[in-house]
């Protein structure tokens, strides 16, 4: 069913008696051509554009909860493309046009809004930094401007400019970015999927891959064996539980990653806003929550939820950078899994396995890659060949050198 | 009913008579007493109509008695200490207390939003996600703006903070949460066994339940009881008893997080105390006894101010007197709901039906409770009257024929919920219970963790004081204190009998869920026609338990409707994710003291009030303060100040304060080996007296930080880092000596604190020096040569130790002396300099100097550049390995196509250039693929009279002379400019070597 | 998170500073074959979901580099000892004199 | 050369040490004295012990421990075959010189003084360590952080609750500020 201002009417009439179900629930077939393996934001993404781009649709994805469960159903939501290195960059800004016709291309309203990002700095030697960064996005064509503190201060009067320790020295703004609702983004992919023939196949765990001279046969799962010629791992903070089962050992370490979102509020946030000596970023809701977040805490961990004195460190920027949050109250906290590479960077990129392809290391910046990177996995999965903006996402490029080190940390995870 | 409160009990209850209170509601004022919640005072004054809904803007009444309240949710205060989407419920009142309702336009009243109402048939469960999608831009100018200004309950001032907030940690043996019948009997065995407790409750008065029930424990009143327990327990040296304080976390390690509300109950915060508390508890065990929160049942608009919960009319009765409605309906499906009736009629309320799903045979020990009033059996409501307020409620007798009969109170009983939240915080998860028909707590509980009373589920008061002995008991054990004698106090101990009612299905109209987001049974079918049917995709699509209750009330029924729905079983169908914190917290909470100037620490040099002193500008530079510049009167702009400052520097002398690097002492047998294998050059042949500049590269191969190393003594090396690295570094070498050579005899300390440590540089240094240095030290050039040090006295005797290093490119020393002479030692040194006219440079001026020179700082440094791409390659020994010289061999960092470090100048007289600017060919179209590096210091240099600059172009340093564009996008500059060496002044060292 | 410090006793984990893998062993040098070598103890890593071996330095403490076992799933932790003890009980030669080089 | 004696600055930056009062509470800063770092290879760590034994009147105190020599110093653990020996113009005899690493951290650590039957309250304001008498007898020893910043406190009286606080000389102005909030909060101002 098509969704439009007349199918509500339709239904407003009719008792809501006939909405369909946005996704079937079939049984897997023995076999597909491509199985997908994680039902999150970029295995359903992927799924979509394999069939909507690349003309295969005897595909499946096989997901071990229900779709959305993992990190794309509990984040901080930002979208942007205002990254350094020519290596990112360019990725992340496909990602930002796919995002800007996404509704009308899923005919889902993933409520994507376009109200800015703010990245305050507070010295000289950042505002050079910010300034070199908002440079390589103008170079890639992207929208990027340097404010000072009295432009910072007309776009958000409510920052703090006296009491501080750190004072806000200005910020690099990039008007077309913003936020979406995280759920609605797996569930547009996944009907979109799901209407051009791609099986959604849930609570079906891989236990295992099928190899046969090297080449991938398909995958054992909880419901059953699947054959498949080519097979995409798509599963973020589980990537290493599931590529174990292929005996490949990778440079990515699963750290938990910390969310807060508060009571519902009138609209007080223009945009996101993030802090410049302290991880903190923030926005609001379209139902009044203010989302925000901070750095991961730091230790190896798949327990999908995190500690206090985080949570600590996150507000006590948070109220450096905007006291007037004090009154706000955090109604929820979570915590996702995040496979963080050791260049902060990620991974779209072919195995030793031959048709085994491997998408991973997203760090922080898994939901604003969610379109580009299904597109180019799809790519890379259906042509055997890296789309043009992701060469750089090899998985070999840490023995070569050709790391993709956005801060400059080094191969230390919890540092990115 | 007395004077001003319509609804106030002549008699009875805890609240202090005789202490009235004046307080605020949407601009009317009314009387409560201490003891009385908003809720209760409102109630007390017969105001029924407290809010609208987040969604459809219908009208809201008191529904609880207690935190998990989803409709009296009100704005306290003004002005910047404003508090929205507060509870009345649980909002102490006291004098001058100011509320008002939310999300109304214009009035509580008269909402025009409530418009929305009446288009509910086209804003079903996840509408949004339907339409508003064209045009693609309207979203942003119009849908969007309109969809927020309607969302949110209450608002921000937009104001700072005003309050204070802190932070305070507490270790016990034993953690008890909730001082209900549960928590107050094992507090009282556990400290009775001698084991250090806490025993902290959300509440302004211990007791739990026992506040709000009429029933004796021990022949005595049971709110006398708790006091009696709350008084002794507070009496005990090893007790801390809590109040106002709910234990909102669990995490790991037996740490719990705590909210204590220190001075929300007065009218204002007392001098020098925080508003809030955060508490860390760490409790080598915790006894969880949060009772348990009543559910109701849905049925066709069941939502109406009027309708609450049967234990909130009954504690609003025994606990604060306050009368909820003038004529009762109770509606139960389990025997606890006749408390309700037995109370009014107690407190000589009216009770107008007790209406029981259950049939005659189930109720009947129960008849003689309801006097006089009717009792109907299998009877099921199928909707009420009554627009802001109950009027009527019409039900289907045992006959399945509609019977109304007008009330304005409906006491709804639908079973009780284990408060299980923090038993899955750490994604433990609860069970279902059949014979309770309630989720419990798993066996997955937090370890450490023991549950009692109705939070087990044990539902009798008998349960609860048993349970709380039996699990202290335990934990005594565990813990391997003594057993104290422990009887349980008498009480009552009556079965749960309940048959669970979740819908009522022959109600036609709107059965509501969640009475805060508007979520109603239709919307969970909607959920489940469109495949949403996990409980967290039902919870996400129709926003059901997203609300500041968080479902408390709403999820459990909801569970039950998609159950039914999916034919699968409630235990099957499970619970979504329970997650800290149990109730809002603030915000400000968390960060607690560490706020405004005192976020971080400030780290400040010894001779930093001596700056302060010459007007200095400071700038941050980690977490120290430093000077940029010393500007003098009639100086216009900063440039002024550090032209002065270079020049005068460059012509004579000046002085640094360079305190901030980082200093390490090296010492021992192999401290030479240990630092060949850290720095890229050789170490171990500096001989002592000598210094020698050192670059640290990371184990993959990329630049860590440079410094300096002296060798002062036979094995005692003192080790420079830059101020930005200076903790990282020392964690390095910890590491690489801990972790790869701990046979290695070496001992390192940071002495960064120890030592005030300035650079005199200029012409004249040396001259300045001679008149501080004492006599018998030579300081010429030819017995303290370049990067020579040692160990001297200065004015007379003092200990210190002098450096011929030189980041100014200037003839210069640098001289260390305790700190505690380092405020004397500036001003001597400014004092012996006065002939020469020396001038204190800050650190714009020295990055003015280091630029001149070409040498690399943190902006060079950055982590993402090797040796070779800063032209260091040389400094990489090939007769020995070290910390990442094996990984700088990776084919990337030793492409010739790197970018290097290069000298920049403007090709146009005057241009400024500016740092941030990425290099492009002239000619050439500037986009990535023609990007070959980028400016990353720049200054102007009053040596040279123009500006100058570094950065890292392609094969920088075989392009001197070339010409290419600096381009600026974000400052909207484009320019040309020549790639040069990187030492612009004397490139030959000579003044080094003076 | 509480660390039982070998020296100092169990902790708040905000006291340290977590830095990874301690089953990771630096290679030598001077092997054939080190840039793998060194690649794989630079960037791979067994990433386990379960009971795992890792580096922790009491930074705020006794600045002493622990081994901490501790499980990613649950984060219970079992136990540590000193880095130096951990990295001197595998070597596999009798440790030399101490002072040699 | 003209003698010019260099003046002295406290810890805190003063001419004459803090001392501050709050109703049972008090915070004295100590100056005027020594601190020696001592750090020893395992292989001289018997060595060591036997030296301090002669020459200090004790022995090397365990973790978590310090201890009071026979010259009125006092020898505190501080890490891994890690001490400070402090003490007014206490000095290393030679023979433990030899043996181990000795650098003069007097400058880069500030030492006070607080007592009083309120700095319990005050202290779990600022501190994570469990300092009750059970747990933090006189005689104990702990490195932990205070609001981010390095401290290392010392038992002097457990009953009594009170303590010896080393901290650093830069940030020593913002250690003592949150010292003072927090005495504020948990004893008022007269």
């Amino acid at each position: 069913m098509r969704y439009s201002a007349l199918s509500l009417l339709v239904n407003a009439f009719s008792g809501q008696k006939n909405w369909t179900p946005v996704w079937r629930e079939p049984e897997p077939k023995p076999e597909y051509d491509v199985v997908v393996v994680g039902g999150g934001g970029h295995g359903l993404s992927t799924a979509y554009y394999l069939a909507r781009e690349f003309g295969l649709a005897n595909v499946a994805v096989v997901e071990k909860g229900w779709l959305g469960s993992g990190n794309i159903g509990r984040n901080t939501t930002i979208v942007r493309s205002n990254y350094l290195l020519p290596g990112n960059e360019p990725f992340y800004e496909f990602s930002l046009k796919l995002w800007e016709g996404l509704e009308q291309d899923l005919n889902y309203n993933a409520m994507f809004s376009q109200r800015g990002v703010l990245n305050l700095f507070h010295n000289d030697a950042q505002r050079d930094a910010y300034a070199r960064r908002g440079n390589a996005m103008r170079l890639e064509g992207v929208d990027a401007e340097l404010l000072d503190q009295a432009a910072v201060r007309r776009l958000c009067p409510f920052l703090e400019f006296n009491d501080v320790r750190f004072p806000i020295q200005g910020g690099l703004l990039q008007r077309r970015a913003g936020t979406a609702r995280h759920d609605a983004v797996a569930w547009g992919y996944a009907r979109g999927a799901d209407s051009r023939g791609v099986d959604l196949i849930q609570n079906c765990e891989v236990t295992g891959f099928l190899v046969e001279g090297g080449s991938i046969r398909g995958v054992e799962t909880t419901r059953g064996t699947i054959k498949a010629r080519k097979v995409g791992v798509a599963v973020a903070g589980s990537t290493t539980r599931v590529m174990d089962k292929a005996g490949l050992r990778l440079p990515i370490e699963s750290h938990v990653l910390q969310a807060f979102v508060t009571e519902g509020l009138k609209p007080i946030l223009p945009g996101v806003v993030s802090y410049g000596l302290g991880h903190f970023y923030i926005s609001q809701s379209d139902k009044g929550g203010l989302v925000f977040g901070g750095d991961i805490d730091g230790y190896n961990s798949y327990a999908q939820r995190g500690n206090l004195p985080m949570v600590e460190h996150v507000c006590e920027i948070g109220m450096a950078m905007m006291p007037m949050l004090g009154r706000a109250r955090i109604l929820r906290s979570w915590g996702g899994v995040m496979d963080m590479s050791m260049d902060g960077s990620p991974i779209i990129d072919r195995t030793p396995i031959d048709g085994l392809y491997l998408n991973c290391g997203w760090c922080y910046g898994g939901f604003k890659a969610t379109p580009a990177s299904g597109y180019c996995f799809a790519h890379l999965i259906a042509r055997d060949q890296p789309h043009e903006v992701a060469t750089a996402y090899r998985l070999d490029r840490f023995e070569t050198g050709h790391v993709i080190d956005e801060l400059g940390h080094g191969a230390q995870p919890n540092l990115h | 009913m007395s004077g001003g409160q319509p609804n106030r009990l002549a008699e009875g209850g805890l609240v202090q008579r005789d202490r009235e209170i004046a307080f605020h509601f949407d601009g009317r004022r009314y009387h409560g007493h201490a003891g009385d919640t908003l809720a209760s005072a409102l109630i007390a004054n017969g105001v029924r109509l407290v809010g609208r809904s987040f969604k459809y803007h219908r009208p809201r009444g008191v529904f609880t008695a207690g935190s998990e309240e989803p409709n009296a949710l009100v704005e306290l205060g003004r002005g910047a200490g404003r508090d929205p989407n507060s509870r009345a419920t649980v909002t102490e009142l006291h004098d001058g207390l100011v509320a008002s309702s939310q999300n109304r336009f214009p009035s509580l009243g008269f909402d025009v939003l409530a418009f929305n109402d009446l288009l509910a048939p086209f804003l079903a469960a996840g509408f949004y996600y339907k339409t508003f999608m064209w045009p693609a831009a309207f979203w942003e100018k119009l849908y969007e703006p309109v969809i927020r200004r309607a969302a949110g309950l209450g608002a921000l001032s937009g104001k700072a903070d005003p309050d204070a907030y802190e932070k305070a940690t507490a270790h016990c043996d034993v953690l008890i949460i909730g001082a209900g019948p549960a928590g107050l009997q094992a507090a009282l065995t556990a400290a009775r066994g001698g084991a250090r407790v806490i025993l902290a409750d959300e509440d302004f008065v211990p007791g739990g339940r026992l506040n709000g029930e009429r029933m004796e424990i021990a022949r005595t009143p049971a709110h006398e009881w708790a006091a009696k327990a709350a008084t002794e327990l507070a009496s005990m040296k090893n007790v801390r008893l809590l109040t106002r304080t709910t234990v909102f976390g669990a995490y790991d390690g037996g740490t719990y997080a705590g909210l204590e509300r220190v001075a929300d109950h007065l009218p204002a915060v007392p001098p020098h105390q925080p508003r809030q508390r955060l508490w860390r508890f760490v409790a080598r065990r915790a006894i969880l006894c949060a009772g348990a929160t009543e559910r109701p049942v849905a049925f066709a608009d069941n939502d109406r101010p009027g309708v609450m919960l049967a234990s909130a009319v009954r504690t609003y009765v025994n606990r604060f007197a306050a009368l909820p409605g003038r004529s009762t309906i109770v509606f139960t499906c389990n025997d606890d709901g006749w408390r309700t009736a037995g109370d009014l009629i107690a407190a000589g309320g009216a009770v107008e039906a007790i209406l029981d799903t259950r049939g005659a045979e189930d109720i009947a020990h129960l008849r003689d409770i309801a006097g006089d009033a009717p009792v109907f059996t299998r009877a099921r409501p199928i909707g009420t009257a009554g627009h802001k307020g109950l009027s009527a409620v019409t039900f289907l007798n045992a006959n399945d024929r509609p019977v109304t009969l007008s009330a304005d109170c409906l006491a709804i009983s639908g079973g009780w919920n284990p408060n299980v939240h923090l038993t899955c915080h750490r994604r433990g998860r609860p069970v279902w219970n059949d014979r309770i028909a309630a989720f419990v707590p798993g066996s997955d509980a937090p370890p450490g963790m023991v549950v009692a009373g109705a939070a087990a589920g044990a539902f009798s008061t008998h349960g609860a004081l048993a349970q709380g002995t039996e699990r202290a008991l335990e934990v005594l054990g565990d813990l391997g204190s003594k057993q104290p004698a422990s009887g349980i106090p008498d009480a009552e101990d009556a079965p749960y009998a309940i048959q669970p009612v979740w819908h009522i299905t022959q109600s036609k109209g709107r059965a509501w869920l969640d009475l805060q987001n508007d979520v109603t049974v239709k919307d969970v079918e909607v959920s489940h026609a469109e495949g949403f049917r996990s409980v967290e995709h039902m919870k996400r699509y129709t926003t059901l338990g997203m609300a500041t209750d968080q479902g408390k009330t709403a999820s459990v029924p909801a569970i039950a409707v998609m159950a039914n729905l999916t034919g699968r079983s409630i235990a099957e169908t499970g619970t979504t994710i329970f997650r800290p914190p149990y109730t809002p917290v603030a915000i400000a909470a968390f960060a607690g003291g560490l706020r405004g100037r005192a976020f971080r620490p400030i780290r400040l040099t010894p001779a930093h009030d001596w700056s302060k002193e010459q007007g200095a500008v400071f700038t941050e530079a980690g977490l120290w303060l430093r000077p940029q510049w010393y500007p003098r009167r009639g100086e216009k702009s900063w440039r002024e100040s550090v032209d002065r400052e270079v020049r005068q520097t460059r012509r004579s002398v000046g002085v640094n304060d360079v305190s901030t690097l980082g200093k390490i002492d090296v010492k021992g047998a192999d401290a030479a080996a240990f630092l060949d294998r850290l720095y890229t050059n050789t170490m171990s042949t500096l001989t002592v007296g000598k210094v020698r500049y050192g670059l640290m590269l990371r184990e993959d191969g990329f630049v860590l930080d440079d410094g300096t190393v002296a060798r002062l003594g036979d094995s005692h090396y003192l080790v420079t880092t830059t101020t930005a690295n200076a903790g990282l570094v020392m964690q390095h070498v910890d590491y690489c000596h801990q972790v790869h050579w701990p046979e290695l005899d070496v001992h390192m300390v940071s002495v960064s604190d120890q030592y005030a440590q300035f650079a005199i540089a200029g012409p004249n240094a040396r001259k300045v020096l001679r008149k501080l240095v004492d006599a018998r030290f030579d300081i010429a050039n030819e017995a303290f040569p370049y990067m020579a040090c040692g160990e001297i006295t200065v004015c007379g005797g003092v200990a210190a130790r002098l450096f011929r290093i030189s980041f100014s490119g200037e003839l210069a020393y640098e001289v260390a002396v305790p700190a505690r002479h380092g405020d004397a030692m500036i001003r001597a040194i400014m004092e012996a300099g006065r002939e020469f006219d020396i001038v204190p440079y800050g650190l714009e001026a020295l990055n003015v100097m280091r630029i001149e020179k070409g040498h690399p700082v943190g902006s060079e440094l950055n982590g993402q550049t090797t040796a070779g791409d800063l032209g260091l390659a040389r400094m990489i020994s090939a007769k020995k390995d070290c910390i990442g010289k094996v990984m700088a061999g990776r084919p990337a960092l030793t492409d010739a196509d790197r970018m290097t470090l290069a000298g920049f100048k403007p090709v146009a007289e005057g241009e400024e250039l500016t740092a941030g600017a990425h290099f492009v060919g002239i000619g050439r179209e500037a986009k990535t693929a023609h990007d070959e590096g980028y400016m990353t210091s720049v200054c102007f240099s009053p040596s040279l009279g123009h500006f100058i600059g570094l950065g890292f172009i392609r094969r920088g340093h075989q392009r001197h002379g070339d010409k290419v564009r600096a381009v600026d996008a974000v400052r909207g500059r484009d320019i040309e400019v020549e790639i040069c060496s990187p030492h612009f002044v004397d490139p030959q060292g000579e003044r080094l070597r003076g | 998170m509480r660390l039982p410090c070998p020296l100092c006793g169990e902790r708040d984990h905000s006291e340290f500073v977590y830095r990874g893998d301690a089953n990771v062993v630096r290679p030598d040098a001077e092997a054939p074959g080190a840039q793998r070598a060194f690649h794989e103890f630079v960037h791979l890593r067994a990433n386990p979901a379960g009971w795992h071996k890792e580096h922790w330095y009491h930074e705020m403490g006794c600045r002493s580099w622990i081994v901490v076992e501790r499980n990613t799933l649950t984060h219970e932790v079992r136990g540590a000892v000193t880095a130096a003890e951990h990295t001197l009980a595998r070597r596999p030669a009798p440790v030399a004199d101490e002072g040699g080089r | 050369m003209a003698e010019v004696k260099l003046a002295v600055r406290t810890g805190l930056g003063r001419e004459q040490p803090l001392a501050e009062e709050w109703p049972g509470f008090s915070m004295r800063e100590i100056t005027g004295l020594s601190v020696w770092w001592l750090s020893v290879a395992r292989k001289d760590r018997d060595g060591l012990d036997k030296a301090c034994t002669r020459h200090l009147g004790t022995a090397l105190p365990p973790e978590r421990r310090f201890v009071e020599t026979d010259k009125g110093m006092r020898v505190l653990w501080a890490g891994d075959r890690q001490w400070f020996v402090i003490g007014d113009g206490a000095h290393i005899p030679a023979a433990i010189a030899r043996l181990a690493a000795v650098t003069d951290q007097s400058d880069g650590w500030v030492a006070m003084h607080v007592s009083g039957e309120r700095t319990r309250a005050v202290m779990e304001r600022l501190c994570l360590v469990d300092l009750d008498p059970a747990t933090f007898p006189t005689g104990t020893v702990a490195r932990t952080p205070i609001e981010g910043m390095h401290a290392l406190i010392a038992s002097d009286d457990a009953e009594a609750a009170a303590c010896t606080i080393l901290f650093q000389r830069s940030s020593a102005r913002s250690f003592v500020d949150h010292f003072r909030h927090a005495a504020d909060s948990a004893c008022g101002r007269d």
